[in-house]
């Protein structure tokens, strides 16, 4: 019987994997076709592969680049964004501020504007305003570090704010009791129970500022531009290369799951939470 | 002991930041949306014209449609996202082989950015070339021909949506499952109350917050949604899925037309914002609201 | 980039470097003095030409005087975008910007672009001495002002052509079935007649043999400006039905009623017969924009189409994009009868002159650095490895170059074809509100493919369309 | 605890389905005010001025401000 069930679920997660991993299966088939081969009947082995694909976007500097930015960028924003969320939801959640609850819902609202028309305002700030001297905030790794703010900042305090709600007051309240300051409270009571929250906000802020195109492909020129904006570069009125755009897409792919296995293993470290509070 | 300047420092840099970077814009945006300003206009500089924009926009029929399509997108894709995401969560608190490996698997259409899911979808449902429409063809005789038929077109953005995003929501419950206290479920058992029960009166109200924050991060994240159907269907074929995101980016860039385009994007702001308002007012605050101090 | 082709680039360089020599040399220092280590910012959509410029003539440049480059390579959409947001706010992130050719009326009705022409007569130490703007193609000249005065540089140009399989028209057997089925020969089609017939009867060729092949490509994406492109530039005109149907003088009107043409009886015919070669068009049609057009002819799946030129040479002669290497035929368009006539009298276009310029905004802040960089990509000496690695000409001295004959006779004359017939093609109307009429109007056109509306219907709703959009635009008084 | 009370009505009932406050009832006729002008362009402004929408939503505004 038990056997049987394990059977039973190894056969469903085969199953659900094969349904998930297909597109990106397909997307690997793409990157391994030369542009004659992808017109044509489709076929879902792979005869040959065409290697250039992968060559010509690792051997481009401009490329290389590319990447490098987009793993600052999205590293730096997810881990201001998870320092800056922890830090408000635990003001939101342990003191009483006036308004709190409307505060909490306008950061929210930063999400919801369509990017488009916001896009204008954001490039005369970044190419008027925000200049000093000769630099300006336009094409810098920074600008987009912060701008990601705008749209991680709410999803990250409204995941954590569930995660820090969570945390028994008592705890921070025995550790004050013992003498600890308000930041060996932060830093040794919340932090390590919300560690599975944070993980899965790091994870995804990461993922937001990463993935991101509209902002990126706007505000930057040549010295911070990102791996996503570099995509677009292959839909061309002469031709999509398509097998290069998916190339670049795979190999956009690998720095991602080394950023998911390093955090993903803290969301696990929560199995044990229950435990505690119990 | 706990003084509010404290708590309102550990808030300060949230709030400088989203004002500096979300308050500015929105406030130029609002301005600009009672002008007439076209960069290619007869005479490009900017007017003002009072509520002309919103005069037009309410009976932009173009645009009235796109919102319903949206709505009706953004509907359809987060109850299935929040029903598979849940679903694949419960599994993944149990224990079987490989366990850290599946998950893995199941993150990664998370890590592809929209524009590359985009154009992957759009390889893979290419009429006559794509391996979809190829083999639903050749097997079973169906015409999948995404650029010509609406409801095909519309029906693949939900699937292609909620293929990449279910991973979103997966995680968000698996973290909230993983913190969750085994006290209550102890309690449950006790009580003798079946699995259905323990579902309803135990896990969703403490799973609700979590709930909650993936429908709302989903929703708003469908309501402007741009680079994903961009690349696969470019919004065709010709209204079925220019979704408000869309449209608003053809307005503004293409169009030039950035009075019309910044009113549309604030009623559409608009809208998201008294929507969700709504839900959370209903399904969160009422309670907490209305319970004494 | 391949790696081969980086290979070839390279050589190109060192080529030019060599070529280009010591006496020319001079002239890029001393004019640069004073100006080196300055930095010149563009942006250029990333197509082969502009990464040729991008990869092998900016380094050279840098090389030459001193100034270094920086080349922003973008989509089609970004690179408009981002160079509008630039001119309008006066930025001046950009030296230099692509404009497309279409684009360059509305640059020039805000007044944009530097006058090149009266900026090198200010400054006669920056004219190069082989710098001649006579001596490019007769596409220079949309990118002119009211006085002559040119305002950019013409870096890309190519036709919009009809393709077709020689090796399928040449077929006996092909011949032999088409005369018995149709009663005359098998031939490049003259008539939008003939067209049809030979897309249908290959259509039919390819179902009855059971192989990938149909009768013509249609470039009609049902989301994207592409299938609006090739029935305003490349079909209507061919039906006598010039500048989208809409006429500037008649006060910008775009229906019959007030004097346009975008919903006259051609029109509708035109748009009509467009819509009847889709059941003879591949399944991709529908989601195919310029592009995918020509890959799919490039794939062997049609036996003719309209192709943009831009993509004769690789279509011809690159085994490793294209299964029709040795195969392609070019000619000019089929046409209703009197079009070329009033073409090669000057009244009218037989199809689409494409391509773009670089030009200087008035924004920038490096405009003489940014001229002579112009002034470098517009050598006769850098022109032909640059025709060969683009297929694009704009400049005379390229066509009697020994490398483009040679790629030449592998295109079946496609640049002999440009060289002659060029003169019968035309660029987009000189419109200022090119996107903002194409935009406002393509809804209905979509509509028209999916089959929601009628040729007819869509095209009175589109004609409507147009002149609302040009009143609440003030052309249209 | 005290420093949140003044911001609360004293009367723990308004009109309005849920406990709110001041904020809360500015951005309910905020909301109000829009919608109320968005209908009014599209059904009724061929008839009535806009204005006429401008003084019913201020008022209303006043009034779920005052009594929310």
């Amino acid at each position: 019987m038990k056997r049987d069930r394990k059977g039973l679920s190894l056969l469903f997660w085969l199953f659900s994997s094969l349904i998930t991993l297909f597109p990106i299966y397909w997307m690997f088939v793409v990157s391994a076709k030369s542009r004659v081969e992808l017109f044509g009947a489709p076929t879902f082995l792979i005869k040959s592969f065409f290697s250039e694909n992968y060559w010509a976007t690792l051997t481009n500097t401009s490329f290389q680049g590319y990447m490098f930015n987009s793993i600052v960028i999205a590293t730096s924003n997810a881990l201001l964004v998870t320092t800056l969320s922890l830090f408000a939801t635990y003001a939101l959640s342990r003191y009483k501020l006036s308004g709190k609850e409307n505060i909490f819902f306008w950061t929210i609202t930063n999400r919801m504007a369509p990017p488009a028309a916001f896009l204008l305002p954001l490039f005369l700030l970044y190419t008027q305003v925000f200049v000093v001297g000769d630099w300006k905030m336009f094409d810098t790794r920074i600008g987009l570090i912060l701008l990601y703010c705008v749209f991680n900042l709410p999803f990250a305090i409204w995941t954590m704010r569930g995660v820090v709600d969570a945390i028994p007051q008592e705890l921070d309240e025995a550790a004050f009791v013992d003498g600890a300051s308000t930041w060996q409270v932060i830093l040794h009571v919340i932090l390590p129970l919300a560690r599975p929250g944070l993980a899965v906000t790091g994870i995804l802020t990461w993922v937001f500022a990463w993935n991101e195109y509209l902002f990126a492909a706007t505000l930057t020129s040549v010295h911070a531009r990102t791996i996503t904006t570099g995509l677009a570069e292959f839909v061309t009125v002469t031709g999509t290369n398509w097998g290069q755009m998916a190339a670049t897409a795979m190999l956009t792919l690998i720095p991602a799951i080394i950023f998911l296995s390093l955090v993903q293993k803290h969301i696990v470290a929560g199995l044990t939470f229950g435990a505690v509070k119990g | 002991m706990r003084p509010q300047s404290v708590g309102w420092l550990f808030m300060a840099p949230t709030l400088v930041i989203l004002f500096v970077f979300g308050v500015l814009p929105f406030v130029y945006v609002l301005v600009i949306s009672f002008f007439d300003w076209n960069s290619f206009a007869a005479d490009p500089t900017m007017r003002f014209s009072g509520v002309q924009n919103y005069r037009d926009l309410v009976f932009d029929t173009g645009y009235l449609m796109s919102l319903w399509n949206t709505l009706k997108f953004g509907v359809f894709a987060v109850a299935s996202e929040i029903v598979l995401g849940y679903f694949l969560a419960q599994l993944f608190m149990r224990n079987f082989p490989l366990k850290s490996f599946f998950r893995t698997i199941h993150t990664l259409p998370l890590m592809i950015a929209p524009v590359a899911v985009g154009a992957t979808w759009r390889l893979m449902t290419v009429p006559g070339l794509g391996p979809i429409p190829y083999y639903l063809d050749k097997w079973f005789g169906y015409d999948y021909l995404i650029s010509r038929y609406a409801g095909q077109a519309f029906f693949t953005t939900v699937v292609m949506d909620v293929w990449h995003w279910t991973p979103l929501v997966t995680l968000t419950l698996l973290a909230a499952l993983s913190s969750m206290p085994k006290e209550p479920f102890e309690q449950a058992q006790i009580d003798g109350a079946n699995k259905l029960q323990t579902f309803w009166y135990v896990t969703l109200p403490l799973l609700k917050p979590a709930i909650l924050a993936a429908v709302f991060i989903r929703l708003m994240d469908a309501m402007r949604t741009v680079d994903e159907v961009w690349m696969l269907t470019g919004g065709g074929p010709a209204a079925a899925t220019r979704y408000v995101g869309l449209y608003i980016w053809r307005v503004v860039f293409p169009k030039t037309d950035y009075g019309y385009g910044s009113a549309m994007s604030l009623i559409t702001l608009y809208l998201t914002i008294v929507m969700c308002w709504l839900l959370y007012a209903g399904l969160v605050a009422r309670r907490d609201l209305r319970k004494p101090e | 980039m391949s790696g081969l082709k980086r290979m070839l680039l390279g050589a190109a360089v060192a080529g030019l470097l060599v070529g280009a020599g010591p006496a020319r040399a001079d002239f890029w220092s001393d004019a640069a003095k004073g100006l080196e280590g300055t930095t010149i910012h563009g942006v250029s959509e990333s197509t082969p030409p502009s990464n040729y410029v991008k990869d092998v003539l900016a380094p050279a440049f840098t090389k030459a005087t001193g100034i270094k480059v920086e080349f922003e390579a973008t989509s089609w959409d970004q690179m408009y975008d981002k160079a509008i947001k630039d001119m309008e706010a006066n930025t001046g992130i950009y030296d230099f910007v692509y404009i497309e050719q279409d684009i360059v009326y509305s640059y020039l009705s805000r007044d944009f672009l530097v006058d090149i022409t009266k900026s090198l007569a200010e400054k006669p130490n920056l004219k190069a001495p082989d710098f001649d703007p006579a001596m490019f193609t007769t596409f220079v000249n949309y990118f002119k002002g009211d006085k002559g005065d040119i305002f950019g540089v013409p870096m890309e140009a190519f036709i919009k052509v009809y393709l077709y399989r020689k090796d399928l028209f040449e077929d006996p057997a092909a011949k032999e079935a088409f005369k018995a089925k149709y009663g005359y020969d098998l031939a490049v089609a003259k008539t939008h007649q003939q067209y049809k017939d030979i897309a249908d009867f290959f259509t039919a060729w390819g179902k009855e043999k059971g192989i990938e092949l149909w009768g013509s490509t249609v470039q009609a994406h049902t989301g994207h400006p592409a299938s609006w492109y090739e029935f305003f530039e490349s079909i209507a005109p061919t039906f006598g039905v010039y500048n989208w149907g809409i006429d500037a003088s008649k006060n910008y009107a775009a229906t019959v009623e007030h004097g346009g043409s975008m919903n006259s009886p051609e029109s509708k015919k035109a748009l009509e017969y467009w819509l009847s070669l889709l059941p003879d068009a591949p399944p991709e049609s529908t989601a195919s924009t310029w592009d995918e057009v020509a890959a799919t002819f490039a794939a062997g799946r049609t036996a003719q189409g309209l192709v943009y030129g831009e993509n004769a040479a690789w279509i011809a002669t690159n085994d490793t994009k294209s299964k029709v290497v040795g195969k392609v035929g070019v000619a000019l368009p089929p046409l209703e009868p009197g079009v070329l006539e009033a073409a090669e009298s000057g009244k009218g276009y037989i199809g689409y002159y494409d391509g773009g310029a670089f030009g200087i905004p008035h924004s920038s802040k490096n405009k003489d650095a940014a001229l002579l960089f112009l002034e470098y990509i517009a050598q006769p000496s850098v022109q032909a490895d640059w025709a060969v690695a683009g297929s694009r000409i704009t400049h005379q001295a390229t066509y009697d170059d020994p490398k483009v004959v040679a790629q030449d006779a592998k295109t079946d004359g496609y640049y002999t074809l440009m060289k002659n017939d060029g003169r019968l093609f035309a660029g987009a109307p000189p419109y200022p509100f090119h996107a903002q009429v194409r935009e406002a109007t393509a809804p209905f056109f979509y509509q028209a493919i999916t089959g929601e509306l009628s040729a007819s219907d869509a095209l009175d709703q589109m004609a409507a369309a147009a002149e609302k959009e040009l009143t609440k635009l003030g052309y249209r008084k | 605890m005290s420093d949140d009370v003044p911001l609360r009505r004293a009367a723990p009932q308004g009109f309005l389905p849920i406990h709110t406050n001041a904020f809360d009832r500015v951005f309910v006729s905020v909301v109000c005010f829009v919608a109320i002008h968005l209908f009014w362009m599209r059904f009724l402004e061929q008839d009535i001025s806009l204005y006429v929408a401008t003084v019913l939503s201020v008022i209303l505004g006043a009034i779920i401000i005052a009594r929310g």
